[in-house]
Parts: C-alpha cells; structure tokens; sequence
C-alpha cells in the first residue's frame, strides 16, 4: 500500500502526461495546465518544509551552543524580519524597508560573489591548463587563442579573432549538437526507467 | 567497425556525386516598384477559411491569394487586415480585427482563447465569418470576405508524428534489451572513469574520516537532470551507508529537498542501517543560485568533505563550487547536462560526467539488468541516428530536394 | 607613470613567480588571486589604455566610411535593448562622430522599440553637444521605431514614406531635405545596423543589404559576433565584435581625429582592465607550464 | 590564544574603518536631511564592508565571510517566501480559487469555467505537508509521486524535439557548398572567411563532429579500432569546444570583477 499507491500515481501520472504531448484537443490541454499548475502549487507548499527544515537546523544548533551558533542566529533573524517586511502590509514586494534590505544588502553580496568568478577563472586556468597530455594540450590552445582574442598582438590579430570565432561557431556547434543528441537520449531513456517503475529509490522503503 | 567505414566510404561516394549534380540556385532580385501612394491597392482573391488544424479547438486558418499590387501591379500594398465576426451582416464597427500580417504573407493562423470572458476568446463549433484587407499606405482596399468556418477540436497531432515513431522505437528496444537482460545474457558496457571514481571516492572519505557532499544543483524537481541525480544519490548513500561515512546533502530547492530525504533514507535502509540516517544531513539553504553557494562553499571550507560530487542542472556556480573544493582538498565529480557549464567542470574537477552520462549513471552503479538494458537501447537509438543521417544525407544529395534539408518539419510522410 | 608603475609591480611579481615556478616551488593560489585583484584596480585607478590596433574587419568599417565623399547617406539602426547597450552602445556613438565629422548625413532609425530611447539619449548625450552645427533635417534625423521586425526592411528596401510617412517627430519626409532624393533604402551609400539579437545584423544583411546591393556594416554584442563572420567581407563591408571591435573602432577614431581625444570612450577605457588581467592570465598558464615541464623532468631524472 | 588576540585586534580595526567610513560619507551626503545623509552613509559603508567580506573568503574562511553569508542566506530566504507569496500565491493562485480572497488582495478574479481544478493540486499540496506528523508521514509521498511522475511525463517527449530531432535534422547540411567542379573549387581556394574552401570545411567539421561525438557517447562499445579513432575525434572535438568556451568567458567574468572595483573606488572612495 505505501509502495504500490505512489508507484501507481508515478506510472499513470507519466504516462497520460506524455500522451497529452501528443493530443491538442481542449480536455488535454486544461489537463497539462492543471499538472503544471501542480508542480508550483506543490512547490508552494513544499516552501513550508524548506523553511522548517532552515529553523530546525539552525535551532538545533543555537540549542547545542555548537560550532558557529552564532551565525545561525544571523540567518534566521534576517530571514524573519525580511519575511516580515516582504509580507506585512507596508507595500509588499515594493515596500521601502524591503527594497532597501534588497537593494544594499542582497545586491552588493550578489555582485561580490559573482565577481569571485574572475579570481576563480584565473587560478583554475593556472592549475588547469597544462599541456599534460594530447588531449589537455587541445583543450589549453583552444583556450589560449580565445584569450589572445582580446589582447593587441598587431598582425596576428586578425588571424586570431578568425580562427577564434571559427572554434566557436563551427566544432562548437558540432560539440554542442553531439552532447544535446545524447542528452536528449539519456533523459528520455532516465523518464522511461521513472514511469515504468525501474528506479524507485525516492518512493522510501518502509 | 568495418561497417563504420563503410558508412563512410558511402558517404563520401555519395558526397561526391553530389557535388556532379550540384547546380546553383540563382534567387530573383525583387521586383522593381513604381510608386504610385494614395490610390487603394486591389482587394486579396479567393480568401478561404477553414478549422485550424492541430490545434485545441479555438483555432481558424484564413487563406488568400495575393492582391495584384503587392510587390508587382502598382506595389502599393504594405499589409494584410483580417477581421472576424459571428455573423457576416454586422456593420463594419462590429467586425473584429484579429490580426495582421506584412506583404508577401497568404495565410494566417487566428488563433483565439478558450475562456469565454478573455479578449481574444474564439467560440468552438459556431459559425465564423472572416475578412481580409491590403493595406496600402494609409488606405485600404475593398473587402475580400470569406466564411462560414467552424473551429473543431484535433485528437492527434499529425506535426509530432517524429516524436511518436521515436517514442515507440525506443520503447520496443528498451523492453527488448530489459528482456534479453533478464534471461542473463550479459550485456557489456564500457568502463567510465568518473563512475568508478564515485567507488573510490566513498572509500577514501571513510579511509579519511571525513564526509561526502553531494550537491543536486539549483534546479527544481521539475528537471529531469535533477531527477537522474536523485537516481544516483540513491545509490551512492547506500554506499556511504555500508562504509559506515557520512554525507552532507545541502539542497536548492524544498521539493528537492523532501526527494533528497526519502532516498538517502532508502538508500540507508537499503544497506541494512536505517537507523545510521541523519534526518538533518540533508536540509534545505535557500532557492536562490548565489545565497546557495555561499552556504555550500562555506560548508566546503569548514567540512572540507573528502569528496564533492556535483550531478544535475548548474549554472554559473559551476565554477564557484569547483574551486572552492579544489581548496579543501577534496576529489571532485561533476556531471551536468548544461553544455555551457561542461568547461568549467573539465578544467576544476578531477571527474566529468558529460551530458548524457550523468544519465547513465545510475545504471553504471547500479549494474542491474533492467537498467543496463536501457543503455543498451540508448546506443541502438544512436547507432540509428548515425544510420539515418548518412542515408539522409546520401538522399538529399542525390535527389538534390530540400524537402530533407528539414526532414522533421513538414508533415512530408 | 601609472603604466610604468603597473608594468613594474605586475611585471616583476611575475617574473618572481616564474623564477619559484623553475626553482620548483609550488605558487599558493592566494597569489594568482592577489595579482588578478590588483591587476585589474592598476589598470581602473591608472586608466591604463592600450594601443588597440584595428583588425582588418573593423579597419574596413573605420575606411568606407572615411572615404565616402561628403554628403554620402548612411542609414545607422538602433537594434538593441539596454540589457546590451554597455557593448553595443559605444559602437554607435563612435558611428555618429565619425559620420558627422566627415559630413555625410545619418539617418536613424530602430527595428526595435527599446532602441528607440537609447537613440534619443545618443542624440542628447553625443550628437547635440558635440555637432552643435549639424542641422536636423539636413545633416541627420531620427526616423524612430517601427514595429514589424525583418517586415520593415522589407517595404523600406523598396519605398521609405510607406513605412515611414513621418520622422520620429512626426514631419513629415517630403519636409525634410535630406530625404530629397531619398526613395528607399537602395539610395543609401552605407548601411550600418548596431545590434544583438534579432532582428539584427543578419536581418539587415538578408533582407536589406543583399536584395538592395547596397554596402552594409555592423556592430555586434560579443555573444552573437562569431555568427556573422561567416557573411564577412562579401555581404558585410566589416563588423565590430563586442567591447573589442568597439574599441578598436574607438582608437582608429582617436588616431585620425585627436579632436576626440578627451571624449568619452567607454569601449577603450573598459577593455584596459580586460587586456591586462588576460596578460596576466596568459602568464600564469605560461608559467604554470614551465612549472609542470620543470617538475617533469625532474621526475624524469630521478 | 595568540589567533583569538589578532582576530580582535583586526576586528577592532575592521570596526574603526567602518565607523570613520560612515562618519565621512554621513558628512558628504548630498540630501538636505541629515538623517537621510547618515542613512545613506551608513548603508553605502554597510554595503563595502559585506563586498570586502565576500572577498577575504578568497584567503580562507572567517569570521566576517560567515556573517556576510549568514545574513545572505537569511535575507534570501525571507526574500524568496515573500516574493513566493505575492507572485505565485496572491498572482497566480489566488485569483482562480476564491473571489473574496481576490478582492481582499486587490486582484481581478478570474472567472473561469475550471477553477473547480485548481483544488486538485492543493490537495497534493497539503498530503506533502504530512511529513511534518511522523505517524502519516508516508502520505507525502503520493505528493512525491506525482512530482516525479509529471516531471518524466513532461520529459519523455516535450523535449525531444529541441534536444533531439532538431539537432538531427539541422545536421543535414551541405557538404560541397556551390560546388562547381574540382578544377573550379582549386582555382577559386582562399582562407576567407565567406570563402567556399571555409564554407565546406565548416560543414566537414560539423558533420563529422556530431557523428564522432556521437560515437563517444556509446556505452556498449569499446574504444578499440576505428571506433576508437572516431571517439577520439569526438573528444578533441568536445576538448576544443571546451577550451575555445572556457577562454571566451574569461572577458564576461572580468567584467564583473571591474563592475565591483569600480564600486569600491569610484563609489565608495571617490577616487576614480
């Protein structure tokens, strides 16, 4: 029963869903638009096991005086008081508090840790990009001629921009259609083993 | 591989006599215009209605034939007006305009909504009548009127034909193999390094002491690399369970999250020690890319698990978390199906699962007959692709039609 | 002096880190991230420029227009959104200046409607104050948006006043003298569509360059630039791909009219920061090369 | 002991600089009101100090990156339910259940013949809250089972034509581009970039890397003989994409760096 229900639900739910891709008719697509509607409404409802499960780590924590509590204290405190500006009354999404909150403290964090990718994008090309093998070299001079791109290197500029903007249209695209090819495979055949039953594990054992 | 060259060879025969009867297709400048403004174009001909095909019932096709002035006779027209209505001797005011459409263009697609109370809302089995303008440059012509037609609903798409021989293809091939597997026969897959790592890996973080992190990406539960990831999370948490380590499982997304729980806790269960399941190993830190990988790549820092494994849908985080694990130390494997995140992986993780490996997986680890037998009917559906495309293009070269160029565009069959 | 500076500082670390790498040392990755850091804040605070030489496909753009005698007309589209502008938008402000300091009259216009604001703020921020001589209607004019994507091209290849009965400020084109001897876009000397995404570029190429034999040129965001190599130089006379081909339009400019010397060149001034920490990044690959070959034939020996 | 002293001393420091930053900019603000100015200054400082923290992560792990990112989660949280609330709750939902409740909200309601259906998922939506009592806690997975069985609906088909049969069929290119004859195709060889010699190389590469990409992907095969030889082009194919993706990123990711110095110079220090 607590196994057989949700692999029934999986398989009939799988099923019409895919075949709905097939059916233009009204009563299908008010079907397909009930079952997205679904998965946000789901969603919405799920946010509540999200947050429970954000307090009840944190509390735990606080509780146990264990490493760091300290900082659990800072997240669920701002987490509360920016639910509370964003939810009372004063203006909602657009009320002054909660767009000062979102404008000087989430953006500025935002932007910081984006732009960590700089730093980040040189040491791995420092770690990375070492002519180990036949292979590694290919991808180290692919890399190296898109970076050349940007630089002055007089005559060689042209050639360089050219054979550059060649790799990314034309192996580029032969990559990308490969991996989508497979891709496009391999999710089809993992939604096949998920409707017919074959991978269960998320169904819970007991 | 003989069979390989030969396909080949084949083509490259195939190429070249297509490059015999090859011929340049030399297009038409477009007609010259004389300008002649404020005289009204002649109205569109022969103006057709009929039901939209392929559609959920709300849905008319208007056709005609081009009025004389556009883009020859005096050139004078810019566009086409289509107007509707209910009942064809309504006053001019009461027809509505549902569309327009610039010059050249003899069809157009009304396409309305099924709610009744909605704007654009086109009734289903009632009669409609249609009429189609040319515009020219601020006149219009006399009107072209055509009608009744009646929007029906289709059963079938006959546009996703493709899709459906592909679905039953695969279908028959996997049930196939699914059966050949269970009678034992043994079905060969080749090794993949970032697999077997996954092995090792587990084995070094209980050598080591330390945890394992597995990261399920930022999607939803609504993607299907998500899903992929949960079939190999299941598998690996049955392993971290007989080594007796730990994991740590920071999620995204809270439907995720929920997903995540029942199957480290299956995949404990499943190794005979319920009990070793930690509810709070797998919870939940924000629905927002960055906010997320501040958290993990804290965690990384102060953890500083013995292995990352990073499987399912990534953005630009891909790097951020990769890095930071290279500083911890740990052994990193990654997989995704965003091809724009691949580099990223292959330059800072000792493993990558590229595309459709990650979807493989959980078949590599779990070995199990039913799911080797879908790889197998994956390869089949490839080595039929590679069949196709070479005896597709061999067609459109000896035919020299562009009816291939696009073969799963029109509805040709 | 903040060029030597920063060739000082950023030079000798490296050589520094070169020198461990051969001894054999291992360079801490807080290093790279010290030296990406404070390459990067040299190049801001120094307002390093670099001599951006015009690559062939940008040089060609920079010599049509700068050999069409004077009073050529040369129609240049805003087909972009404010989401691009940082790359896109210099590109057409150097268009505007070379345009009108050689004395050919530019008509504006957009295919899309986001363009059409960022047009107004190029005519306000760029063409107003520094060609305060050049006469609306005579020298230039803004012919605004149209809606209709690739369908505009269409009708304005072979007659202007049946899309545009009027300029963006409603007078009409028979009012204006530069549309004199104007039928439709086939009387253009030079199209140049600055843009993006779609329509753009290649729409202009399709359905207005080619069908009207009439010269075209481009300006492309990075993303979209490599796809319109392949139309070059047959059916593009040039292209500028992204903050580079900006700048390097920005630097020809600069060569030829030094008058433009203390204008604003925000492609140039961006692509300062750019070419040094790409320097830097080139050298740590370099050098982390030295290091691994060092190591293995080391490795070797033993 | 002697960490714990210096972790004081720098956040003694961190402090100090923080206070004379707030106390100069409250000083140089631009408004008339003075509380305005000593807000401004304070979350101009505020927000310089969180940027700066962000960025000694880049030395190692400390206190000031765990109070950045502590209170990044949080206010991403609060942001995420608010906004979970009044975009998807009160925009989506609200108006096709109840027209009471859209009227309390302010939003139209939207009359539709179907709003019965809505409840549907809500029931779902309430079977997954179960978890939270331990005794029918396995209800939840109906809600789970309807997740994952849509989710593999939806993708068994919806996706196959963009990931699969549009790729296939946009593989079918020509691989002699206006070809004329050999003796033409020699005389007329040139490495432009419009040229035909670059055309028909393109589309040579193309189609033979999407089928050696392919040939990699094969699970049930070795990598032996010819199918060797063609799984190793696929991945100098893919390597190549790699790099030439990996090195034109650098410049996008650059900016971003010079996006935040130029805030802390230009913003905050007024020197640029």
């Amino acid at each position: 029963m607590k196994q057989q229900i949700p692999l029934v639900l999986v398989f009939v739910f799988g099923v019409l869903l895919a075949i709905q891709y097939f059916v233009p008719s009204e009563p299908s697509q008010r079907f397909y638009e009930v079952a997205l509607d679904g998965l946000t409404v789901i969603g919405i409802f799920a946010m509540v096991l999200g947050i429970w499960s954000q307090i009840h780590v944190g509390y735990n924590k606080i509780k146990r005086r264990a490493e760091d509590w300290q900082y659990s204290v800072v997240t669920l405190v701002s987490m509360f008081g920016m639910a509370f500006c964003g939810l009372s009354f004063m203006g909602g999404l657009n009320g002054p508090i909660f767009r000062q909150l979102y404008n000087n403290i989430f953006i500025p964090i935002q932007a910081a840790i984006f732009s960590l990718l700089a730093f980040y994008i040189a040491s791995a090309s420092y770690r990375a990009f070492r002519a180990r093998s036949a292979v590694s070299t290919v991808l180290l001079v692919a890399a190296l001629l898109l970076m050349l791109r940007v630089i002055p290197t007089g005559p060689l500029a042209d050639p360089i921009n050219q054979i550059g903007s060649w790799m990314l249209m034309v192996p580029n695209m032969a990559a990308k259609r490969a991996i989508l090819i497979g891709v496009g495979l391999g999710s089809v055949a993992t939604a096949l083993k998920i409707v017919l039953g074959i991978e269960r594990s998320y169904l819970g054992k007991d | 591989m003989k069979y390989i060259i030969l396909l080949f060879l084949t083509c490259l025969s195939l190429c070249l006599s297509q490059a015999l009867l090859a011929q340049t297709a030399s297009s038409d400048p477009p007609a010259e215009a004389a300008l002649v403004p404020s005289e009204p174009p002649a109205p569109p001909s022969n103006v057709r209605v009929s039901d939209l095909a392929n559609d959920d019932g709300h849905g008319i096709r208007v056709t005609w034939d081009l009025s004389p002035d556009d883009g020859a006779g005096r050139s004078s027209v810019i566009s086409y007006d289509i107007y509707r209505t209910l009942n064809p001797n309504d006053p001019d005011s009461l027809w509505k305009k549902v569309g327009t459409v610039v010059l050249g263009v003899r069809t157009y697609a009304d396409r309305g909504e099924r709610e009744p109370g909605s704007g654009s809302y086109l009734p289903k089995h009632t009669n409609l009548y249609y009429r189609v303008y040319a515009v020219g440059a601020g006149v219009r012509s006399a009107v072209a009127t055509a009608g009744p037609a009646q929007a029906t609903d289709d059963w079938f798409n006959t546009m996703k034909v493709p899709e459906l021989i592909f679905c039953l293809v695969f279908l028959v091939l996997t049930v196939r193999f699914i059966n050949m597997a269970k009678k034992g026969i043994d079905l060969y897959v080749r090794p993949l390094a970032g697999i077997e790592a996954i092995d090792e890996a587990i084995g070094r973080a209980t050598e080591m002491g330390k945890p394992i992190l597995y990261v399920l990406g930022i999607g939803t539960a609504g993607d299907i690399a998500t899903i992929a990831s949960f079939t190999v999370l299941g598998r690996v948490a049955r392993k971290v369970a007989e080594y007796q380590t730990s994991m740590i499982v920071p999620c995204c997304d809270p439907v995720v999250m929920t997903i995540a729980q029942e199957t480290v806790k299956t995949g404990y269960a499943d190794a005979g020690r319920p009990d070793a399941y930690k509810e709070d190993s797998v919870y939940y830190v924000t629905s927002q890319q960055f906010p997320f990988v501040a958290a993990v790549n804290g965690t990384i820092l102060r953890e500083k698990p013995a292995t990352n494994i990073y499987l399912g849908y990534f953005a630009a985080e891909s790097l951020l978390l990769a890095e930071t694990g290279v500083l911890a130390g740990s052994i990193q494997i990654a997989g995704t199906d965003q091809v724009s995140q691949l580099p990223f992986f292959v330059v800072a993780c000792d493993y990558t699962l590229l595309g459709e490996e990650l979807y493989a997986a959980s078949a590599y680890l779990g070995r199990e007959p039913l799911l080797l037998g879908t790889l197998k009917a994956q390869d089949y559906l490839k080595a039929i692709v590679l069949v196709c495309m070479v005896a597709l293009l061999a067609l459109r070269m000896i035919t020299g039609a562009d009816v291939i160029s696009k073969p799963f565009d029109a509805p040709w069959w | 002096m903040g060029l030597i500076i920063s060739a000082v500082v950023i030079g000798g670390g490296l050589l520094w880190m070169l020198y461990l790498s051969i001894k054999g040392q291992d360079v801490d990755r807080r290093i790279v991230y010290v030296f990406v850091g404070a390459t990067v804040a040299l190049a801001i605070i120094f307002r390093l420029e670099f001599g951006e030489v015009a690559t062939p496909i940008v040089k060609s753009v920079f010599d049509k227009i700068e050999n069409l005698p004077a009073g050529s007309k040369i129609v240049l589209s805003y087909d972009f959104d404010p989401a691009m502008a940082p790359e896109v938008n210099p590109m057409a402000n150097a268009f505007i200046r070379h345009i009108l300091e050689k004395k050919h009259r530019l008509y504006f216009m957009s295919l899309w409607a986001t363009g059409q604001s960022l047009l107004s703020v190029s005519l306000n921020d760029v063409l107003k104050p520094e060609f305060p001589d050049a006469k609306y209607g005579v020298d230039y004019c803004n012919l605004g948006y149209k809606a209709g994507n690739e369908g505009v091209l269409n009708v304005v290849i072979t007659n202007f006043r049946k899309m545009f009965p009027s300029d963006a400020n409603g007078n009409s084109l028979d009012s204006l003298p530069m549309f004199k001897d104007v039928e439709s876009l086939k009387d253009m000397d030079l199209l140049i569509s600055v843009g993006g995404g779609k329509p753009g570029v290649k729409e202009w190429i399709l359905f207005a360059g080619d069908p009207g034999k009439v010269a075209m040129a481009g300006g492309s965001a990075a993303v979209s630039a490599p796809l319109l190599y392949p139309y070059w130089p047959r059916q593009l006379i040039g292209l500028l791909g992204g903050t580079k081909g900006a700048a390097e339009y920005e630097a020809e400019l600069i060569k030829t009219y030094p008058r433009f010397k203390d204008k604003s060149m925000p492609a140039l001034r961006m692509m300062g920061p750019q070419t040094m920490a790409h320097v830097v990044i080139i050298a740590f690959i370099v050098i982390g090369n030295v290091a691994y070959f060092r190591s293995r034939k080391k490795g070797g020996q033993l | 002991m002697t960490s714990k002293i210096a972790m004081r001393i720098l956040t003694a420091i961190v402090a100090l600089i923080f206070l004379v930053s707030w106390i100069t900019r409250s000083g140089s603000g631009m408004s008339d009101s003075a509380f305005t100015n000593v807000r401004d200054g304070f979350l101009i400082t505020f927000a310089v100090f969180l940027t700066l923290s962000i960025f000694s992560f880049l030395y190692r792990d400390n206190p000031f990156y765990k109070f950045a990112e502590s209170l990044y989660v949080g206010i991403s949280a609060g942001y995420w339910m608010s906004y979970g609330f009044w975009s998807t709750i009160v925009g989506n939902f609200v108006p096709r259940a109840s027209r009471s409740l859209s009227e309390f909200f302010h939003v139209p309601y939207q009359e539709r013949a179907d709003h019965i259906l809505i409840y549907i998922p809500i029931i779902f939506g309430l079977i997954l809250l179960t978890r939270l009592l331990p005794k029918i806690g396995w209800l939840s997975r109906w809600s789970l089972a309807f997740i994952i069985g849509a989710t593999a609906g939806l993708n068994l088909t919806r996706y196959l034509r963009s990931d699969f049969i549009s790729q296939v069929s946009n593989s079918f290119i020509p691989l002699f581009v206006d070809w004329k004859g050999a003796g033409d195709f020699v005389s007329h060889i040139s490495l432009a970039a419009d040229g035909q010699f670059i055309a028909i190389l393109s589309n040579w590469v193309i189609f033979v890397g999407v089928m050696c990409g392919l040939v990699y992907f094969f699970f049930s095969k070795e990598h032996k003989g010819a199918f060797g030889v063609a799984s190793r082009i696929g991945i100098w194919i893919l390597m190549i994409t790699f790099g030439a993706s990996f090195g034109y990123t650098v410049m996008g990711r650059i900016s971003l760096l010079v996006g935040r110095i130029t805030f802390l110079f230009g913003d905050w220090l007024n020197i640029l």
